[in-house]
C-alpha cells in the first residue's frame, strides 16, 4: 500500500530524499576510497538500503530517541546527523573521526546526534538497544529507540531474549529487521523457518508489521506507527525488506549471487523511484535534482579533502580512551 | 562499628548507593520478590520498588546486554549475576561490549557498570556450578576487576564500584555471604587497585584474594607456631593489580606462595605468580609457588571436591618448599 | 481432551503407573536423605510433575530414541530405566552412581539407557538435544530425541537458535517445556511475553501442542503425535502445563507462593487421579496398588542401602575422566 | 613434498579425514556455498554434500551446542567459527558442557569435537574483531588447545584434533592462512602436546606459538647478525603444554622471551613465562621477558594496531634486556 506523497509537507520529502542521496554518495566515495586503499578492514556499504535509514530516522525526534544498529553503519548514521567529515575521517583512521580513529567504519558513533553505534557482533546491539531504551523508560524521557539488525542476525539468541524482555516492561524500543536478504554469502530464506520476520512478533505478544524497505514513505509511515506505539509502552517488530547493492564488506566476491538479481533491484532503486514520484507529483524538478545532487557530491568531496588532511591519532593515543 | 555479615556489607553499600544516587539500579534473575538467591538484595524491592529493583527472566545475555546499553544512556546498572558460571552466557557483552564500547567511540561513551555475584566452588555443586572465573575478566583492558575478602572491603569497594565510571566486574562467593567482620558506621570507600596487607610478618609472602583468605590466614596462624612470620596480602583489586604493595613485601621476605582457587593456567594466579618472579628475581630465595585449584572440572563427591581446591595443608608444604624446610 | 484409557493395553498403563510411582517414592526418599545430610548442594525434586516424564518416555522407543534435560533429572532419568540404586548412589556421591559419583544430583546420565543428562545450565541442554537429534539424522537411525527444559529456561536465547535450526533442518527432535509455572522463584507470567508457550511454535514453522502435565494419558497421547511427526522431520514443541510440590531446590524457603496454591495442585495430583480412574474402570484394585507401593518402597529402600554401603571414589579419582 | 599455503593444508587435512571417517562432518557460517569466510573449506561442499558440510544461521550458542550434542551422540563434529571473537557467544557450550560432559557423566560421554577459526588480529579491524582468545581455551581443563603455526603443522595437528576423542579448540589466524611451507604428499599426523624447536641457539630462548612465529624468526635472524643465537620454540599446544621442551630450552639458555599476542594478565603467555621463571630459577641469568600484546582493545587507525602487537623491534628489545647488552 503505496503512502501518499500528500501526506507530508514538501520539506519532509525533500529532507528525506537528500538524506538518501547524502548517503548513497558517501557510499559510493567510500567505496572509491577502499579502493585506494585510503580505508582498510571490513567496509560494509549500506548502498540499496537508503530508503531504511531515510525513512526511518526521518519519523524521530532526536532530541529524545536514539538510534542502535550494526556494523553497517554509515547510512543510519548520516540520518542521524553525523557530519560526513567525521564519518569519512572515521573511515580513514583520522583522529578528527567520530571515534578518534579507533573505531573505523564498523564503529560509528555519534552521541551528540544521539547514534549509539556501531556493533560489529552480530546481534550485540541488540540488547544494548533495549537498555537504552529502559534507560529512556526510567528517566521518563518521552524517547523512543530504534533498533536495527539484519536478516542474518535475526537467529542470534539475543533476538529472543530482547523481545521477551521488551514486551514485559513495556520498553519503549522498536525493532526492525533491516531484511536485505543476504547475510553475508548467506540468503536469508536457507537459514530462517519462516518466510515472514514480522510474523515473530507474536510469539512475544508485540504487534509486527512489513513494510517496502525500498518505499521511503511506506518505511516512515510503519516507523511513525510504530514510535507512537512505542512511546506508549508498546514495542513492535518491524521486517523492512530491502535489498543491498554492494558486496557483503568490500572484500566479497559475491558469487552467491546472480548480476540479474542485482538489476532486477536497482530497477526498483529507492532514490531513483523515490525521485520519479517526486517529480511526476511536480514537486521536483530535473534543475533541482541536480543542484541537490551537486550540493551533495561538493560536501561528500569536502568529507573526503577533510579526511585526507587531518592528522592521525599519535601513537600516545595507544593508551587513552580504554578507562574513563 | 559493627560487626555485620558480608551479605549485610554489601546490602548496605548497594542501599546507600541506590539511596544516593537516583541513577543507580538493581537488575537481575530473582534479586526482588525473593530478596536475591543469596539474599544480597534483602528488602531492596521493598524499599526502592521495582522500578529500580529489577527481577528479570533467566536471560544472562539479554539482561546484561540491556545494563550495558542503559549505562550508556545515563544510568549506573549493578548487574547481579546468580553466578559467575552463568555469566558465561553473557560474556560477550562484557568483553565486547562494556570493555569496549568506550574506546571504540573514542571516548564519547561511558560505561558506569557493575556486574557482580558468587563465583568459585562452594560445597557440592559439581563441574558447572563450581568455577573460579576472574581470569576471565582479568584478561581484559577495559574492564575492572575486584574481589574483597572481607565484609568491610565487600562495602567500601562496591561502594567505589558503583562510583567508578569504568565497567567494575566484582567476585564474591556464596560461602562468604555469611563471613563477619566489622565495618564502620561511617560511609566509606575502599579504592580499586589497592591490595591490603592482611598481616605483616618477614619470612614468607602470602598472596591471595576472595575466599582462599580464610585458607591463607589460617596456614600464617599455623606457621606463625612453628616460628614462621607470613605477610599476608590480599589482593582486594585484580585488575588493577597492585604491584607495588606485592612487589615491595617480596622485596622484604624473598619467599612467595600465591594462593588462588581458580586452574592454574591463564589465571590470576599464574599472573601474579610471574609478577613476582620478574620483578622479585634478584631478591627471591625460591621460585615462587602457586598453591591453585586443581586443574580438573570440579567433581561432586565432598572430600574430590575439598580435595580440588587450596587448603591449609598445601599451603603449608609450598611455604615448606619456598623456605627449604622439611619441618613444616 | 481425555485421551480414554481403553486407547491402551492394560500393561502399558500400569508401566505408566509404575514409573510414576517410582518417581515419587524416589523423591521423597532423596528429600529425606537430603535431610539426613546424606546428599549435599542443589537437589531439585521431580514431585508433581511424575506424569510428564511417565507419559512422556512411554511414548518413546529407547532403542533408538534419546533423552535429554536440565538439572530436575531424576524423574525422567528413572522413566528411561536407570536403575534407582545408580541414581541414589550418584546423589550419596558414591563411585558406584551412575557418574562415579562426580555429578551429583544435576548430573544424571545413564549412556545405556539413552538418557543425557543432566545440565546445570539453564537452557545448555537445548542446542546439545538437537545435536542428538542431528546424529540420529545423519546416522539414519530412526530414532527421535526429547530434550526438556522448564518455563525458566524458555527465555534463554539457546530456545530460539534451537528452534530455528531444529526447524531449517529437520531435525527429529520434540520440544518439551514441563512449564510447572516457578522458575525458582519466578511466577512464570511475570516474565514471559506469552501466556502460552505452545503459540511460540508459529514463530518457527513449528507445530505447538499444550498437554495437560498432570495427565499422564494426556501427555503420552500428545508426545506420541510429536514423535511420530519427528520421525518424519518435523520437531514441533510442546508445553506441559504442570506443578512441582516441592521448593525449587531443598534449599527454598518458597515464600513466593501459598500453601493453598500448592494444596490446590495437589488435590489433583497426577498419581492419584490416574490411580482412581483405572480403579474407576475396574483396571486396578487396592490390592493391586498397595503390592506395587510396597514393591517399589522396597527398591527404594535397596536403592539406599546400596548407596549406603557404597564407597567414596578414591581420592586418585580427581584426575581420572577428565580426558579420554 | 609441496609447498602449500596454511589454508590449503588445513582444507587437506579436512578432506582426508572425511573421507577417511564417515563421522566427520564440518558445521558453521558459511563454510558451504561461500567455500568459508576464509575459504578454507573451498570444495568441500561440492565434494560431500549438504549432509555433511552445514551451512549455519548466525546462532554460534545454538551450532556450537549442536556439535557438542552430536559428538556425545556418535560423530566427529568439527565446528568452524568465523572467528574465535564470536566464540564468546558459545563459550558456554564449550566450557560448561564440551569440557565437563566426560567428567560429570563419570567418564560414560566421550566429546570428540574440534572447534577451530582465526583468532588474533588481522588488518584494521578493531576492538571487537582483534582478540587473541586463546588464554580463555587454555584455562579450561577438559579441553586441549593447539595453534599450529606453520602449513605442516596445521595438516598434521587439525588430523590428530580431529581423531582425539576430547575436544580440541584449535587457534588460526586470518594472516596466516596465506602462509606458504612444505607440507610431506604422504599422511601424517603432528602429535597433540609436543613443541617444535624452530630453530636451536644456546643464547637465548625465544618461545611463542600461532602467527607471531614470523615476528619472533625475524627477530631471531636479526639477531643471529648480531652474533646472538636463539633456541625458537614453537609451542603449536597451549594445552596440554608441553613444559619439557621449554624448560630444557631455557636450561640450556638460561635466558627466555615469551611473545604472544594475547593481552598480558591471565594470559597462555604469562603461563609459559611463569612455568620459565619458576621451573628455570637456578638456571635463568634475568627474569623471563613477556612481549605481549599491549594491555588495550585494538584501535582501528593502522599505525596504533600495530603499535599494539609484538614487533621484532619489542622482540630485539626484550632480548637485549634479558641479556644485559644495549648494543641490539
Ligand atoms: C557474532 C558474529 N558472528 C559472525 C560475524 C561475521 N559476520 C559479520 S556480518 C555477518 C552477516 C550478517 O548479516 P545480516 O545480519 O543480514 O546483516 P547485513 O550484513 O546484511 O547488514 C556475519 C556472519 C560477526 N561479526 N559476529
Ligand atoms: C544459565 C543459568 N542461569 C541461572 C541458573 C540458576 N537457576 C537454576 S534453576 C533456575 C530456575 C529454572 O527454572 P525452570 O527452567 O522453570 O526449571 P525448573 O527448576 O522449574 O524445573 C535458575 C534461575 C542456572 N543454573 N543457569
Ligand atoms: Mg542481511
Ligand atoms: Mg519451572
Amino acid at each position: 500500500m503505496k503512502t501518499e506523497l500528500a501526506h507530508y509537507p514538501k520539506e519532509e520529502l525533500m529532507r528525506m530524499l537528500t538524506t538518501m542521496q547524502t548517503i548513497r554518495a558517501f557510499e559510493e566515495k567510500a567505496g572509491m576510497m577502499y579502493g585506494l586503499r585510503k580505508i582498510g578492514g571490513f567496509c560494509h556499504l549500506y548502498t540499496g538500503q537508503e530508503a531504511v535509514a531515510g525513512g526511518a530516522i526521518s519519523a524521530l525526534d532526536l532530541s529524545k530517541d536514539y538510534v542502535v544498529t550494526a556494523y553497517r553503519d554509515h547510512g543510519l548514521a548520516i540520518a542521524c546527523g553525523m557530519d560526513p567529515k567525521k564519518a569519512m575521517a572515521e573511515l580513514f583512521g583520522k583522529v578528527t573521526g567520530c571515534s578518534r580513529g579507533k573505531g573505523g567504519s564498523m564503529h560509528l558513533f555519534d552521541v551528540e546526534h544521539h547514534f549509539l553505534g556501531g556493533n560489529g557482533i552480530v546481534g550485540a546491539q541488540i540488547p544494548v538497544a533495549a537498555g537504552v531504551a529502559f534507560s529512556q523508560q526510567y528517566r521518563e524521557s518521552g524517547g523512543v529507540t530504534l533498533c536495527f539488525f539484519g536478516d542474518g542476525a535475526f537467529h542470534q539468541g539475543a533476538v529472543h531474549e530482547t523481545f521477551n524482555l521488551g514486551k514485559i516492561w513495556d520498553l519503549p524500543v522498536v525493532f526492525i529487521v533491516e531484511n536485505n536478504q543476504w547475510g553475508m554469502g548467506t540468503n536469508w530464506k536457507k537459514v530462517s523457518a519462516v518466510d515472514d520476520f514480522s510474523v515473530t512478533a507474536g510469539a512475544y505478544g508485540m504487534k509486527g508489521y512489513s513494510c517496502d524497505g525500498l518505499d521511503v514513505l511506506d518505511v516512515r509511515a510503519t516507523i511513525e506507527q510504530a514510535v507512537a506505539d512505542a512511546r506508549l509502552g508498546w514495542p513492535s517488530l518491524i521486517e523492512a525488506r530491502t535489498y543491498r547493492y554492494k558486496g557483503h564488506s568490500m572484500s566479497d566476491p559475491q558469487k552467491y549471487r546472480t548480476r540479474e538479481e542485482i538489476d532486477e533491484y536497482r530497477k526498483r532503486d529507492a532514490i531513483q523511484s523515490f525521485k520519479f514520484r517526486l517529480s511526476e507529483a511536480k514537486m521536483l524538478t530535473e534543475k533541482e535534482w541536480d543542484d541537490l545532487t551537486r550540493r551533495i557530491d561538493a560536501q561528500i568531496e569536502e568529507a573526503v579533502a577533510f579526511a585526507e588532511e587531518s592528522p592521525e591519532p599519535s601513537l600516545e593515543e595507544l593508551y587513552t580512551d580504554v578507562y574513563a | 562499628m559493627a560487626e555485620i555479615t558480608y551479605r549485610e556489607a554489601l546490602n548496605r553499600a548497594l542501599d546507600e548507593e541506590m539511596a544516593r544516587d537516583e541513577r543507580v539500579f538493581l537488575i537481575g534473575e530473582e534479586v526482588g520478590e525473593y530478596d536475591g538467591a543469596y539474599k544480597v538484595s534483602r528488602g531492596l524491592l521493598a524499599k526502592y520498588g521495582p522500578r529500580r529493583v529489577k527481577d528479570t527472566p533467566i536471560s544472562e545475555l539479554g539482561f546484561t546486554g540491556l545494563g550495558v546499553g542503559a549505562a550508556i544512556a545515563g544510568l549506573r546498572p549493578v548487574v547481579e549475576w546468580m553466578t559467575h558460571n552463568f555469566a558465561l552466557l553473557a560474556l560477550d557483552q562484557v568483553v565486547n561490549n562494556a570493555a569496549k564500547l568506550r574506546q571504540m567511540s573514542g571516548g564519547q561513551l561511558s560505561v558506569p557498570i557493575v556486574f557482580r555475584g558468587p563465583n568459585g566452588p562452594a560445597e557440592f555443586l559439581a563441574a558447572q556450578h563450581s568455577q573460579a572465573l576472574g581470569g576471565y575478566w582479568m584478561h581484559v583492558p577495559g574492564l575492572k576487576v575486584v574481589a574483597p575478602a572481607t565484609p568491610a572491603d565487600a562495602y567500601g569497594l562496591l561502594k567505589s564500584a558503583i562510583r567508578d565510571d569504568n565497567p567494575v566486574v566484582m567476585l564474591e562467593a556464596e560461602l562468604m555471604y555469611a563471613w563477619k567482620g566489622e565495618v564502620s558506621d561511617q560511609e566509606y570507600t575502599v579504592p580499586i587497585g589497592k591490595a591490603r596487607v592482611a598481616r605483616e610478618g618477614e619470612d614468607v609472602t602470602l598472596i591471595t584474594y576472595s575466599k582462599p583468605i580464610r585458607v591463607v590466614e589460617e596456614a600464617a596462624d599455623r606457621l606463625a607456631e612453628k616460628g614462621v612470620r607470613a605477610d599476608v596480602i590480599d589482593l582486594r583489586s585484580l585488575r588493577p593489580l597492585d604491584e607495588e604493595t606485592v612487589v615491595s613485601s617480596v622485596w622484604k621476605t624473598s619467599r612467595c606462595v600465591v594462593v588462588d582457587e581458580a586452574w592454574p593456567m591463564a589465571s590470576p594466579g599464574v599472573t601474579v605468580a610471574n609478577l613476582v618472579n620478574s620483578r622479585c628475581f634478584d631478591a627471591l630465595d625460591a621460585p615462587v609457588e602457586l598453591v591453585s585449584g586443581e586443574d580438573v572440572p570440579m567433581p561432586y563427591n565432598h572430600r574430590l571436591e575439598l580435595a580440588a581446591q587450596p587448603s591449609v595443608e598445601k599451603v603449608i608444604a609450598a611455604v615448606a618448599r619456598v623456605l627449604y624446610r622439611e619441618d613444616l
